[in-house]
């Protein structure tokens, strides 16, 4: 499918959808509680068939946090990146990780690094850090006068 | 032959009769075996430990340890020292009666065993009646204390590789054993001296053909993995187990087993030596007088090793060349080919015996 | 915790002989055998984390070959083993494993640390949040060896350097470290 | 060859060596140490018949008992018990009683072997060589043990088919 | 040399051991801390108790071994006079061996030899 | 005491494998429950190599940040710059010149080829024959050599920068890839000798750790591992960059799915980067190894994803800009992160000596996955 | 049919360990074929682009490129150069800048090259040396340039 | 000392005859009780071959005797073994006043 029908697929699945025009892929913001139907839907659908997750990542804008997925389809070849916004305080999202499987390691490291907590994930613990880690590293505010030694 | 070491064993023997009471003599020559044994213990897992990292090293385009000492010879001397000093240490949690009793067992088991192997003509220390069953049972005294460092030293790769290499060891007695019998059959004696004897005109790895290399095959195979060797060597399957059984050992008690390793292999060659190619008996061909008389000069203990050594190369080739098997695959190639191949060859060889097919 | 025993420091330097006593003679003779036979007989543990054991495990080939010197007997367990060779960076989560490790490690016990991770935490020094500013944070170090990684080559020299530091019975001071390269 | 003092010093060795390692293995209260004092009893046992000089009976003793039996033995305690635990102490009445039971027992036999007082032979004649054994067991006349021989294999296929069903029995609920 | 020598060989092992064990104990002070005795597991702690009991397939083998081993016991005496006494103690292991391929067969079919 | 017993003992082992093992390549931790050999559950534990490279890079310059990748998949470390030159270069929209992306190429293939020799070696090794770990260390020796003589480092080159490559190629360099050519197609049979058609070693591979088609792309494998179960993903084809669209050779698949599967087809990836390297040693083009670039680099405002193949899959380099010296977020897409999660699905159910060879054929580099 | 399927796996079986055997014995038998090298007998064949460490050259005069402009601090990714300035007076009676240290913590640098290709004088390269053991890390942290020495006339 | 003769050994054999008795009584293992039992044979093997061996050594039956008494008791201790096990996985103790349900 061209950037466009894909477009206008996504929005006929959920009109709440908006679009980023730059990129190299289609970028496509939804609202957090709508992420995972759509989700679904896109893996599902048979035309759009979106059965490979290439990345599952956050990103702190300081305002706010934003996850990034990106899929392919591996049969149709297209690709979409679906984003969706969180609250700094309190960033919650579904798990996607019976969808993709790839999902459930991703999202712990989403969660250990950016402290995302994400709505019944099988095992939500940290996965690189220690357990008694405090603070979430990859947030842009992290502050650790011990460990970090800054240039 | 003038030079023989039964010459020399005989004339001490008589020497210290002539010199002290019985008993004191009897004593005295007890104490020149222990040590001779002691010595011989130490000599062989110097030597062979040396042999594997130079057979490994050139199979592997490398140089191996050539820098301790003239080419490197004293390498494994100084591993034994350093490992003679080092600290052996028992885990707390381990139990610590057993945990220090297993290495004794394991050195005591190998240890009896040299007592029927005939090193060369007439120099054996007890020529025991039942020689090779003897050995058989000897041996397997020694995977009951693999089973007691794999359990005493509470640690569950310990036990996980003790539990591997008892099952592994008994279940490859059994074609040790069968393929043990043909032999058995072929020389009507069990004792290493008459099996060596009935060798006079010829080995029986020619004499006896095809049921005898079967069982010569099946023979390797099952003493290369009771021996614990690669391919077979799960028991401390590096890459599965860290170090299996003696995970936990360290310093003198951990050489002890890495010594009665070595002895073992020695041991078990040495068997195959005795049983298949004839132990120090040298090479005779049926009855070329002249052929047999020059193989003569050569001595016996010559003959003894250069055939025990060839038979530990073998091995070593093994190791540096197979990857390892798997657990089942193991156990299936015992019990589903060693075992009934040989139960088959059994037969085939006794028909050959009874037949007189043999030459 | 400390390798090196003082009872050892005060050992003569090899070669010295004692006139007084017999025994005193005998005695600092045995401990130049024993630490011929400890620096001739390094057997690493398999502990790499990251680039460097990559390296480690070229100097085992067969081009660098650590086996001439004796070094090859790697061992999977640290009872068993005398050198860690920390080959890689050390992260917060693995410093108590390093601890652990090197704590069950019998007597004696050397380290050497690879590469500019294990001195130092060489390129991840500065903004990161996890990776501890030097192996001898958690453990005493023998020998350092930097480079990132330290070719096969640099490892082999430090071998060395640590078998003249046991051969010396642990006096670091009086060593020259001997080097047989020179680029010009 | 040697003399009759150490001959019977070994006996005594070995005598001392069985029972002392039998009365461990009977009264210890950690299974798997249980198992190595009875393999260290019975490895005594093949040394006595060593020192009898009945070396095939002591060989198939080591085989069977230490290669077989025992590590069975081992591996069911492996598989079927805490073998860290020590195990429950039997209470103390009946350790009292068995105790008696077996002590006087014991002196009981005792007593009468010495009333009955053997006279044996020195049993330096006696020769047990593999090839007589093997001789007398394939001989199908009256004193031979031909038909024995043929039944042991019967009744070790027996032992084999009931070994593998009782053990398979209640496989399939664990999978 | 008869019987005895096996108490010589036996002494000859416990001797060389001890030796060896004791001299790094008389040589080398060792260092103490609490983590050395403890169990290794490749650097982390321990997960639940070591001494488990252990579900393994390895008891069969186990059995299977012990009735072959008994087997392979009465063949020594055996494989000793076959060759004297000539066809009628062939045909006689012929069946003894016989009736145990039975067995094994058996055990080969039930699965007894897979691996559990 | 009856209830108690069958409460506390399921008759369940759980061991550590790792992080010290010489069998998980690295520091990977992986609780492992056992019911006798057999596996039941693998529970992988990350972290003991998490160096923070992510938070490292938004500290440093888009000419800095690229040594840093070197060191998170060591083995393909010049493909990880590659990615990261390419990423700089689609966000400045650089023009490269041929001659640096034929260079680039070329050693592209050369690590390849070295990572895959001595994922051979280990495998090997993790399997048990020793051997050929040396055997395969002889191969790479020669690689890195070349590697020393034209990027001046043995493994973590840093040799790619944005716009082209660091130095020319070394005068003997074309020479010196010939003679490694011609070599290495001679030991190629050497490998099938003494592994491939080993039947020890094929029965250790076959039938082990099977992943089909549809559980490969859901837990996103990539690489080798997911080509063996019949997925075509390899991006040189699928995405080409630089000048792969203009090369012949094809891309190795097999649909077994087990290890054996996964051996096969980096086998066979080294014959195909073999075939690479020699249609383009003797057309290397003449030109610039490196376009003309500014001092300070600043990528505009955006977001640029870039993708490659490493000799472990596919890597993802996610470079969030917001127009500063530095990027704003970068996120390393890993392929052995994917590759590892689904490892428990492949060993439920195998021996523990089969995870070893599940393992050695994920071809897994532990500091690639923590990043 | 069963049985020779069976014979012929024992076979295949064994025909394929053989031939591994064969491969190994080749090597065993044939030395020519061993690479080692023995690095502290034989030198090393380092090829002239190996990065050992940086060094800044200095020449007969002991006199060395560096202006002190930091330009090498500034591109090394982790902090390895730290350099100390201080004022020259000219032999015009001008204030100069100079370098007073060139700190380079070796347990630190990464061999990057990027410090050396951000010199705008060539003050400093990458040497071959690679033997970098020692016992106390501190050592480590060198000085790169001499004592006593001076910049070039004319580099500016 | 005197030489010895087969009373010493049946000494021998008696004690540890009653030394297994005591484990039987004592224990309530199987296991423990299994090896009780191996003892106990053991104590009649010495019997048979002592007997053999100084009343009668001409004749070779006690040698028969015991041998196979010993292929019987690995006979024995196999199924027996095999029995605990599955006792043990039905009840998950081997304690024999645990098991007096036994439904076999
Ligand atoms: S020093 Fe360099 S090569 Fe070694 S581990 Fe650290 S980053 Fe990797
Ligand atoms: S070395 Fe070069 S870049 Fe560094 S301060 Fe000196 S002149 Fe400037
Ligand atoms: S080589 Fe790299 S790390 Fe070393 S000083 Fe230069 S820029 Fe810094």
């Amino acid at each position: 499918m061209t950037r466009e029908e894909l477009q206008a697929a996504i929005t006929n699945l959920e009109p709440q959808v908006t679009f980023e025009e730059a990129g190299e892929f289609l970028n496509a913001v939804v609202p957090s509680e709508l992420c995972r139907d759509l989700m679904q839907a896109l893996h599902n659908m048979p035309d759009l068939s979106m059965d490979y997750m290439f990345c599952l990542t956050c990103v702190d804008w300081k305002t706010h946090l934003t996850m990034v997925y990106h899929l392919e389809s591996t049969a149709h070849g297209h690709q979409v990146v679906i984003k969706s916004q969180l609250n700094r305080e309190n960033p919650e999202i579904e798990t996607l990780s019976d969808i993709w499987r790839t999902a459930e390691l991703l999202e712990r490291e989403v969660f250990d690094l950016f402290g995302v907590r994400f709505i019944h994930h099988p095992d939500l613990r940290r996965l690189l850090l220690t357990d008694e880690w405090e603070g979430w590293p990859m947030r842009k505010d992290y502050e650790d006068p011990i460990n970090m030694i800054k240039l | 032959m003038e030079f023989s070491l039964a010459s020399i064993a005989d004339s001490i023997d008589q020497w210290l009769n002539a010199h002290c009471a019985s008993w004191l003599a009897l004593t005295i020559e007890f104490v020149i075996v222990g040590v001779l044994c002691i010595g011989l213990f130490a000599v062989l897992g110097l030597v062979l430990i040396m042999m594997e990292r130079k057979v490994s090293a050139y199979m592997q385009l490398r140089l191996g340890p050539n820098r301790v000492g003239p080419k490197g010879m004293f390498q494994t001397v100084a591993d034994t020292l350093k490992l003679l000093v080092k600290e052996g240490l028992t885990p707390a949690g381990a139990d610590k009666f057993l945990f220090n009793l297993a290495p004794f067992v394991v050195m005591i088991a190998s240890m009896l065993v040299l007592a029927p192997i005939a090193f060369a003509k007439d120099f054996v220390i007890w020529d025991v009646n039942i020689g090779v069953l003897y050995v058989s049972a000897v041996s397997s005294i020694g995977v009951i204390g693999i089973l007691m460092a794999g359990w005493a030293s509470n640690n569950k790769y310990s036990l996980l590789g003790a539990m591997r290499s008892g099952a592994q060891i008994v279940s490859y007695e059994l074609s040790a054993g069968l393929s043990i019998l043909t032999i058995v059959i072929f020389s009507q004696d069990m004792s290493i001296s008459s099996i060596i004897n009935s060798q006079q005109d010829g080995w029986w790895i020619f004499k006896g053909h095809i049921p005898v290399i079967i069982s010569f095959v099946i023979f390797i195979i099952a003493v290369t993995a009771e021996t614990n060797r690669a391919p077979f060597d799960l028991a401390e399957a590096e890459s599965e187990l860290t170090a299996g059984f003696h995970t936990e050992y360290s310093g003198m008690k951990f050489a002890l087993f890495f010594l009665a390793e070595y002895v073992n292999i020695f041991i078990v060659c040495a068997i195959g030596a005795t049983l298949y190619l004839g132990g120090w008996m040298p090479l005779h061909i049926g009855n070329w007088e002249a052929f047999n008389h020059i193989m003569d000069y050569i001595p016996s203990s010559v003959w003894f090793l250069g055939k025990t050594f060839f038979l530990i190369f073998v091995i070593m080739w093994f190791r540096w060349t197979f990857p390892r098997l798997r657990i089942d695959q193991l156990l299936n190639l015992e019990w589903k080919y060693l075992l009934p191949i040989s139960m088959f060859n059994l037969l085939l060889a006794t028909l050959v015996a009874i037949q007189g097919w043999y030459f | 915790m400390d390798v090196k025993e003082p009872g050892y420091q005060q050992q003569p330097f090899p070669g010295d002989v004692h006139p007084t006593a017999t025994g005193g003679l005998l005695v600092s003779r045995l401990d130049d055998v024993i630490n011929w036979a400890r620096s001739n007989s390094l057997w690493p543990l398999v502990f790499g984390t990251s680039c460097c054991a990559i390296e480690m495990m070229s100097t085992a080939s067969a081009k660098y070959d650590w086996s001439r010197f004796g070094f090859e007997v790697a061992r999977a367990t640290p009872r068993q083993a005398d050198v860690i060779i920390i080959a890689g960076t050390i992260v917060n989560k693995m410093a108590p494993v390093l601890k652990r490790l090197y704590d069950q490690m019998a007597d004696p016990k050397y380290v050497i640390a690879m590469g500019a991770c294990a001195t130092s935490g060489g390129p991840f020094f500065y903004n990161t949040y996890s990776v501890v500013k030097g192996a001898d944070h958690v453990i005493p170090v023998d020998v350092y060896v930097a480079g990132c990684p330290p070719r096969p080559e640099a490892l082999l020299h430090a071998l060395i350097t640590l078998q003249t530091k046991i051969q010396a019975g642990g006096k670091r001071e009086k060593i020259v470290i001997e080097k047989f390269y020179d680029n010009q | 060859m040697l003399s009759v003092n150490a001959y019977s010093i070994i006996f005594y060795l070995l005598a001392a060596f069985i029972i002392g390692n039998g009365v461990l293995a009977m009264t210890t209260r950690k299974i798997f140490r249980a198992a190595i004092f009875l393999l260290f009893s019975l490895i005594g046992v093949a040394g006595l018949y060593f020192w009898m000089h009945v070396e095939f009976v002591a060989a198939v003793q080591v085989i069977v008992y230490v290669g077989g039996i025992v590590v069975l033995i081992i591996f069911s305690i492996f598989l079927t018990q805490q073998t860290g635990k020590d195990m429950p102490r039997p209470t103390n009445t009946r350790m009292i009683f068995s105790a008696l039971a077996a002590i006087l027992g014991a002196a009981l036999t005792y007593s009468l072997i010495r009333q009955y007082g053997f006279i044996g032979g020195s049993g330096d004649q006696f020769n047990v060589s593999p090839q007589r054994i093997g001789d007398q067991m394939l001989d199908y006349q009256d004193t031979g043990y031909a038909l024995p021989f043929e039944v042991i294999s019967i009744l070790l296929l027996a032992a084999m088919i009931g070994c593998i069903v009782i053990a398979l029995k209640s496989k399939p609920q664990e999978s | 040399m008869g019987p005895a020598s096996l108490l010589v060989l036996i002494m000859a092992a416990v001797a060389f051991s001890t030796a060896g064990i004791l001299l790094s104990k008389v040589v080398l002070k060792a260092s103490k801390n609490p983590v050395k005795g403890e169990p290794y597991e490749c650097g982390v702690p321990t997960i639940g108790q070591n001494w488990v009991q252990f579900n393994v397939g390895y008891y069969l083998f186990a059995l299977i071994f012990l009735i072959f081993d008994v087997e392979l016991i009465f063949l020594y005496p055996w494989a000793v006079s076959v060759q004297r006494l000539g066809m009628f103690a062939f045909t006689e292991a012929v069946i003894f061996l016989f009736i145990l391929f039975m067995g094994f067969l058996y055990a080969h079919k039930k699965g007894a030899l897979k691996w559990m | 005491m009856l209830q108690e017993v069958a409460k506390t003992d399921t008759g369940d082992l759980v061991i550590n494998v790792g992080p010290q093992h010489p069998s998980t390549h690295g520091v990977l931790h992986l609780v492992i429950t056992l019911n006798g050999e057999t596996i039941k559950k693998v529970e992988p534990h990350l972290g003991y190599i998490h160096r923070s490279i992510e938070k490292m890079c938004e500290s440093l310059s888009y000419r800095q940040f690229i040594y840093s990748t070197s060191r998170m998949d060591y083995l393909s470390a010049h493909i990880n710059n590659h990615g990261c030159a390419l990423a700089v270069e689609k966000g400045l929209q650089i023009e490269v010149p041929q001659r640096a992306q034929v260079i680039r190429v070329l050693m592209d293939e050369l690590t390849r080829l070295a990572s895959h020799q001595l994922w051979w070696g280990a495998l090997a090794m993790d399997v048990g024959a020793i051997t050929p770990f040396f055997h395969a260390f002889r191969e790479r020796e020669l690689i890195n050599d070349i590697m020393e003589e034209t990027c001046g480092a043995r493994l973590t080159m840093n040799y790619m920068v944005p716009g082209g490559v660091m130095f020319d190629l070394h005068p003997d360099f074309q020479k010196k890839v010939k003679d490694f050519l011609t070599l290495f197609k001679s030991k190629l049979p050497e490998y099938d000798e003494l592994v491939t058609g080993n039947i020890i070693f094929q029965n250790r591979m076959k039938n082990v750790g099977y992943i089909s088609k549809e559980d490969a792309i859901s837990y996103g494998c990539s690489g080798p591992t997911a080509r063996a179960s019949g997925v075509s993903c390899d991006i040189r084809k699928k995405y080409p960059y630089d000048i792969y669209a203009q090369l012949q050779f094809s891309e190795a698949i097999e649909t077994a799915g087990d290890c054996w599967g996964r051996y096969l087809v980096r086998m066979e990836e080294m014959r195909q980067s073999i075939s690479i390297i020699e249609q383009l040693i003797d057309n290397i083009p003449e030109g610039d190894f490196v376009a003309k670039t500014k001092a300070v680099l600043k990528l505009p405002k955006g977001e640029f994803f870039t993708r490659v193949e490493t000799a472990r899959g596919e890597l993802g380099i996610y470079i969030v800009s917001e127009g500063g010296l530095t990027p704003y977020r970068i996120k390393f897409r890993s392929p052995g992160f994917s590759n590892l999660s689904a490892l428990d699905h492949m060993a439920k159910g195998q021996k523990i000596g089969d995870l070893v060879a599940i393992m050695g054929t994920l071809d897994l580099v532990i500091p690639d996955i923590d990043r | 049919m069963f049985l020779s399927k069976y014979i012929s796996e024992v076979f295949g079986g064994v025909k394929s360990l053989l031939t591994g055997m064969r491969r190994t014995g080749y090597y065993f038998t044939h030395h020519k074929n061993i690479i080692t090298q023995q690095y502290p007998n034989q030198k090393p064949v380092l090829a002239e682009r190996f990065r050992g460490e940086v060094v800044m050259t200095h020449d007969e005069n002991n006199e060395h490129a560096c202006t002190g402009c930091t330009a090498c601090e500034l591109a090394c990714p982790n902090g390895t150069i730290k350099i100390v300035t201080k004022f020259d007076i000219t032999p015009e009676g001008k204030k100069k800048k100079a370098i007073d240290t060139f700190v380079y913590h070796l347990e630190l640098c990464t061999m990057c090259n990027l410090c050396v290709d951000a010199c705008p004088t060539g003050a400093i390269t990458m040497s071959n040396s690679f033997e970098h053991s020692v016992f106390d890390r501190s050592e480590l942290t060198k000085v790169l340039n001499k004592p006593g020495s001076k910049i070039r006339e004319g580099v500016e | 000392m005197n030489n010895i003769g087969i009373e010493q050994i049946l000494f021998i054999s008696t004690a540890l005859f009653f030394i297994g008795v005591y484990g039987l009584f004592t224990r309530r293992n199987m296991i423990t009780m299994l090896m009780a039992v191996e003892l106990i044979l053991n104590s009649v093997n010495i019997n048979f071959v002592s007997f053999n061996k100084y009343l009668y050594p001409e004749r070779l039956d006690g040698v028969f005797f015991t041998i196979f008494i010993i292929a019987i008791a690995a006979a024995e201790a196999a199924v027996a073994i095999a029995i605990i096990i599955n006792i043990y996985r039905n009840h998950q103790s081997i304690d024999v006043e645990d098991s007096e349900e036994m439904k076999y």
